[in-house]
């Protein structure tokens, strides 16, 4: 590996791949965001998991049994924690329309007035907001496993037909998932704790992959500032695409021995002196 | 899907739902039985084991290197094991080691292990080792400590000031040292150290860590920014032989194979019960015959012995 | 009569066995002792994150220079400036301003503090992934086609052999790292639908996402199972050195399992019978 | 000014972290005198340091609460308190008139007191660690290995293509990572270690480039302001 380009002067020490790299994907993000306020609906492609999720709640409403959607267990603090409220209204609001029971335990007390803001929202939107009781949002408790018990004790009580997952998860995804499955629900999840990602695909109908979550909240909100983050990412995503097949080119060429013409000198130096730093 | 649940079905479905604590039992004794063994197996070490090996193998005795000990007793079992063998790796090279954590909560074990070694060796505090204790602040400590390492850590975890340390001299910033060893539970961990110094500063780096995390840092290794990456018990194991140290791990490594015998027989009884079931005779054919045979073909192998 | 050392080291012991045991007992069902072993664990840890701040953090960063040298003005060294000491009063006070959390109406003043601490944080992670994760992983995945001289090493391999299945392995390689790559990106790409081309780039994208997936499921097992093999070796196995003799743990074990043994039948047949119906 | 401050500061120390990766240390440090970056790094550390009183208070606030009210289970909570006062009498308070006095260094403490000196060893506080900190927290996670075993034979469900390869490539590395397995076959560890290396790294590595973009994008949109919700509420 040799050094990286750099730029070294004075207190100065520019490593240029880096620089320009983040100040080109900011601008991209900013410009996004700003195309995204004047067109909230930019296109993204309609995920499968939205789609699970609402099949699950028809089905749980066909068998007359409710849906028990957990938002995570971590705090506010976690990003994917306030994500997760974006699905839970979007939830909120068909299992209004359905007139299906929902049930969402805790894990933080913070946590709590926070998913019963957004259930409320949730039944406004759907025009019912008599259909809110303090039975729904049920703070268990802080402790992870303590929590998990409780819920695992609410499965197997009150038998969700639909199990959904969504949010932060860590040891205890596996055991929530576990006892949704030994309870026939169906169950989708999403998460971005890449760790736990395993035990919700062998043990849900459906899951949210790292990214997909984020997406999907994109989706249903259609917020600008997480619309046009997706697609500043994608954005990024085509040019590293582009750039990973223009650099399989150029190593193929140089691998079987062609000389670079001369006209291709310029996209050379680039992928030489910049992409191989 | 049938209404009727016939005799047969019926046995299979209470199989398949059986109470969890029958399978917590089953899944104890694999792992305990085989601790009273004596049984020894042989193991060979995969390329990324010998890389790491070879890190610290090549360095001139005395060279000074630095340790992070990231882990906690939570991960006790693969992280201690494998601190131990890398200090008494390094320890028998006669590298110098300089020891720090990121995880408040091993600040005391981390301690203990490096004393206990450091110890059995006849090695000297201060000269041939020095432990810099926790310090808060995870990747603001990192990158500072690849800055200015007397700026985070005036003073040792005894409360010593560096500048009394004769290790220490010459030491200004982790950029003078020849390798930065990080024993990695998670986060913060061997990640964080690529992130903010690895990269950024070119110091050389290896990492030692749990199973759980090992897949995650392949990509580094893949891309040499790991020059070594020993990951798990099994692994650790290895290490260990290659070292001539033979202790927890390998000692383990029995009853560790047992385990997940037991765990991939747990699965695929869970799907060949699964398949009866819902009648997808040709999925529990295909289960029985490539489980069954694979589990016929081990116990072959046992019996064959060594 | 044991010398006092002695018996904290039994003591030690019994305490570790009790713990340990403790814990284990929820695999049986929630019950008093997980649940008082696991209370007093959560005071223990908090505690000692308060303990460990104070010696490592508060008093050598802090206190010691701000107070001593700051503003009694005793020992700065020569390279060392007052003026740069006495600022230390800001991540002080910023610091102080946690305990605004805990009233309703001072909760706001919170915010400063978390602000830096998030602010910081935020910009470590934008450099640390865009030059330790996302440049480097970019550049690692620029290779051609096959790995040079991984056909000659297959072509060179007798037919049929494991040599020849590892030289078949060498050689796709390149080709797995890149397709699998590009079809995972693809797949993580939400601004077209997937489908034909794009559609069947996605679809390879899931199978190489799953098998990293059953790669994380696997080492993840090896991981769980060498933590109860740890425990097993130090609940059955092990000697604990006490004075001059060997205590065996196996010894302890037996005692501490069968008084909980007998407090947990007590508990659940007689104990319980009046109490409210407990969840799992 | 509730807003306006708070979105400040994170810019501020945001900006700070972010240049530094884009200056010389060594030029800097002589130029302020070391004031950057070494004493903002320390800053940051005492910052930190001061979020875990949170964290405390909270312990604190719920359990103190439940034993006054002597709610159901306060038995417990007074088990929490009677564990934190432990760790705060041996670990601080006990330390504090010794601690002042000689210069904030346990080194100093006299012979025959190393059980007050904190966090050395031989001190109360350390035997409290070994005896209920390290069981407790190494055993916390080694009931997993339990509830893995019983997820898989329940909840592991090969029901897709999909979920068939993840089964595979699992399976593989569970038999194929452990000695036993090379005494089944010999090639499993070239193939396991071939599995780690390429097959896995590919998806890996998407999922790195992935997640790095969304780090930089959240950074950046923090840093920035665009991004609120840490100050409490939805953005």
């Amino acid at each position: 590996m040799t050094a990286p380009p750099r730029w070294a002067v004075g207190i100065f020490d520019l490593k240029l791949p880096v620089l320009v790299a983040l100040v080109l994907f900011t601008a991209l993000v900013l410009l996004l965001i700003f195309v995204a306020k004047r067109r909230p609906n930019m296109y993204i492609r309609p995920l499968a998991g939205i789609t699970a999720i609402e099949e699950a709640i028809g089905r749980a409403t066909e068998m007359g049994r409710p849906v028990l959607y957990v938002p995570g267990i971590d705090d506010v603090n976690n990003i994917q924690t306030i994500y997760s409220m974006v699905i839970l209204e979007h939830v909120a609001k068909k299992v209004a329309q359905y007139g299906t029971p929902l049930i969402v335990p805790t894990c933080r007390a913070f946590v709590t007035p926070m998913a019963e803001e957004t259930v409320k929202q949730g039944f406004t939107n759907a025009g019912s907001p008599e259909l809110w009781h303090d039975g729904i949002v049920r703070y268990m408790s802080d402790e992870q496993f303590a929590f998990t018990a409780a819920t695992n004790g609410i499965i197997l009580r009150e038998r969700p037909a639909a199990t959904l997952l969504m949010g932060s998860f860590y040891a205890e995804s596996l055991m929530l998932a576990e006892t949704g499955f030994m309870a026939g629900s169906i169950q989708v999840a999403g998460t971005a704790n890449i760790h736990q990602l395993p035990f919700f695909v062998v043990a849900c109908d459906y899951t949210l992959i790292g990214e997909e979550f984020f997406a999907a909240t994109a989706y249903l909100s259609r917020e600008p500032s997480l619309l046009g983050t997706i697609k500043a990412q994608d954005g990024f995503k085509a040019m590293i695409l582009a750039f990973l097949m223009a650099g399989l080119f150029v190593e193929t060429l140089a691998w079987l021995g062609v000389p670079v013409p001369a006209a291709a000198d310029g996209i050379h130096t680039v992928l030489y002196d910049w992409l191989r730093f | 899907m049938n209404g009727r649940v016939s005799g047969r079905e019926g046995w299979i479905r209470r199989l398949e739902q059986v109470d969890r604590r029958v399978i917590f039992v089953l899944m104890g004794l694999a792992i305990i039985l085989p601790l009273y063994t004596g049984w020894s197996l042989q193991q060979t070490p995969t390329k990324p084991v010998q890389d790491f090996h070879a890190a610290l193998e090549t360095l001139p005795p005395g060279t000074k290197i630095f340790i992070a000990d990231d882990w906690d007793p939570g991960s006790k079992a693969e992280l201690e094991t494998a601190a131990v063998a890398v200090l008494t790796h390094c320890f028998r090279r006669g590298l110098r080691v300089i020891d720090a954590t990121q995880w408040g909560t091993g600040a005391i074990i981390v301690n203990d292990t490096l004393e206990r070694v450091a110890r059995s060796m006849g090695k000297t505090y201060g000269e041939d080792y020095v432990y810099l204790g926790f310090k808060e602040g995870r990747e603001v400590v990192m990158q500072a400590a690849a800055e200015n390492l007397r700026g985070v850590y005036p003073r040792d975890y005894r409360g010593t000031p560096v500048a009394k340390l004769p290790i220490l001299e010459g030491i200004g910033s982790l950029r003078d040292v020849a390798l930065l060893v990080s024993v990695s539970a998670g986060y913060p961990g061997t990640k964080e150290w690529v992130q903010q110094v690895q990269r950024r500063f070119n110091v050389p780096m290896i990492a030692i860590c749990n199973g759980v995390s090992e897949p995650e840092y392949q990509p580094y290794y893949n891309s040499g920014q790991l020059r070594g990456l020993v990951g798990g018990l099994a692994n650790i194991a290895v290490y260990e032989r290659l070292i001539g140290a033979e202790g927890f791990g390998t000692r383990a490594m029995v009853a560790q194979s047992s385990g997940h015998y037991m765990l991939a027989a747990l699965i695929l009884a869970g799907n060949l019960f699964f398949a009866l079931s819902r009648r997808r005779t040709l999925l529990a054919v295909a289960i029985a015959v490539a489980g069954g045979g694979f589990f016929l073909w081990t116990i072959v192998r046992i019996l064959a012995g060594p | 009569m044991m010398p006092f050392a002695h018996l904290a080291l039994l003591m030690k012991l019994l305490c570790q066995v009790f713990f340990t045991l403790a814990v284990l007992s929820f695999l049986y069902r929630d019950n008093p002792i997980y649940r008082f072993a696991e209370h007093f664990f959560v005071g223990v840890a908090a505690g000692y994150w308060i303990v460990l701040q104070f010696h490592t953090v508060f008093l050598p960063k802090l206190w010691t220079p701000f107070v001593q040298k700051g503003l009694m003005g005793q020992g700065i060294a020569p390279e060392e400036s007052r003026f740069q000491i006495l600022l230390l009063a800001i991540p002080g006070a910023l610091g102080l301003l946690m305990f605004a959390q805990f009233s309703r109406n001072t909760s706001w003043l919170a915010r400063w503090p978390m602000a830096t601490v998030i602010g910081s944080f935020s910009g470590l992670a934008i450099i640390g992934f865009a030059q330790g994760d996302l440049i480097p992983q970019i550049q690692a995945n620029v290779l051609p086609i096959l790995r040079p001289g991984s056909l000659t090493r297959l072509g060179a391999a007798p037919a049929f052999s494991t040599e020849q299945l590892w030289a078949f392995l060498d050689a796709t390689s390149y080709p797995i790292l890149t397709i699998g790559v590009i079809c995972c990106l693809i797949y993580f790409f939400f601004s077209t639908e997937h489908r034909g081309a794009t559609g069947a780039a996605a679809m390879v994208g899931v199978w190489f996402l799953m098998v990293s997936f059953g790669a994380s499921y696997g080492r993840t097992v090896a991981t769980r199972v060498s933590l109860f093999l740890e425990r097993a070796t130090f609940l059955l196995i092990e000697k604990t050195p006490v004075g001059g003799w060997q205590v065996r743990n196996a010894a302890v074990t037996a005692v501490v399992a069968a008084a909980m043994i007998v407090f947990l039948v007590w508990y659940f047949r007689i104990a319980r019978r009046e109490a409210p119906a407990e969840t799992q | 000014m509730r807003r306006e401050i708070p979105l400040f500061l994170t810019f501020l120390f945001g900006t700070f972290f972010v240049s530094m990766n884009f200056l010389q240390g060594d030029r800097l440090r002589e130029a302020t005198g070391g004031f950057l970056p070494d004493q903002i790094n320390d800053w940051m550390s005492i910052i930190i340091s001061f979020t875990y009183v949170l964290g405390v208070g909270n312990v604190l606030r719920i359990h103190v609460k439940k034993v006054a009210r002597r709610e159901n289970g306060w038995g417990y909570s007074a088990a929490t308190l009677a564990g934190l006062a432990a760790m705060m009498i041996y670990g601080l308070i006990l330390w504090i008139p010794l601690g002042i006095a000689f210069d904030g260094q346990p080194a100093s403490v006299e012979p025959g007191r190393e059980w007050m000196t904190g966090m050395q060893t031989g001190s109360v506080f350390n035997w409290f660690y070994d005896a209920v900190y390290t069981p407790m927290q190494s055993t916390m996670y080694a009931l997993l290995a339990f509830f893995i075993s019983s997820a898989a034979f329940r909840a592991f469900r090969v029901r897709s293509f999909q979920a068939a390869l993840l089964a595979v490539t699992a399976l593989l590395l569970i038999v194929g990572g452990v000695p036993l397995g090379e005494t089944v076959w010999s090639g499993f560890p070239e193939l396991t270690s071939w599995v780690m290396e390429i097959l896995q790294t590919a998806g890996k590595r998407a999922i790195l480039i992935g997640a790095a973009l969304g780090a930089i994008s959240t950074g950046v949109k923090i840093i920035l302001g665009v991004e609120k919700s840490y100050l409490g509420g939805r953005a």
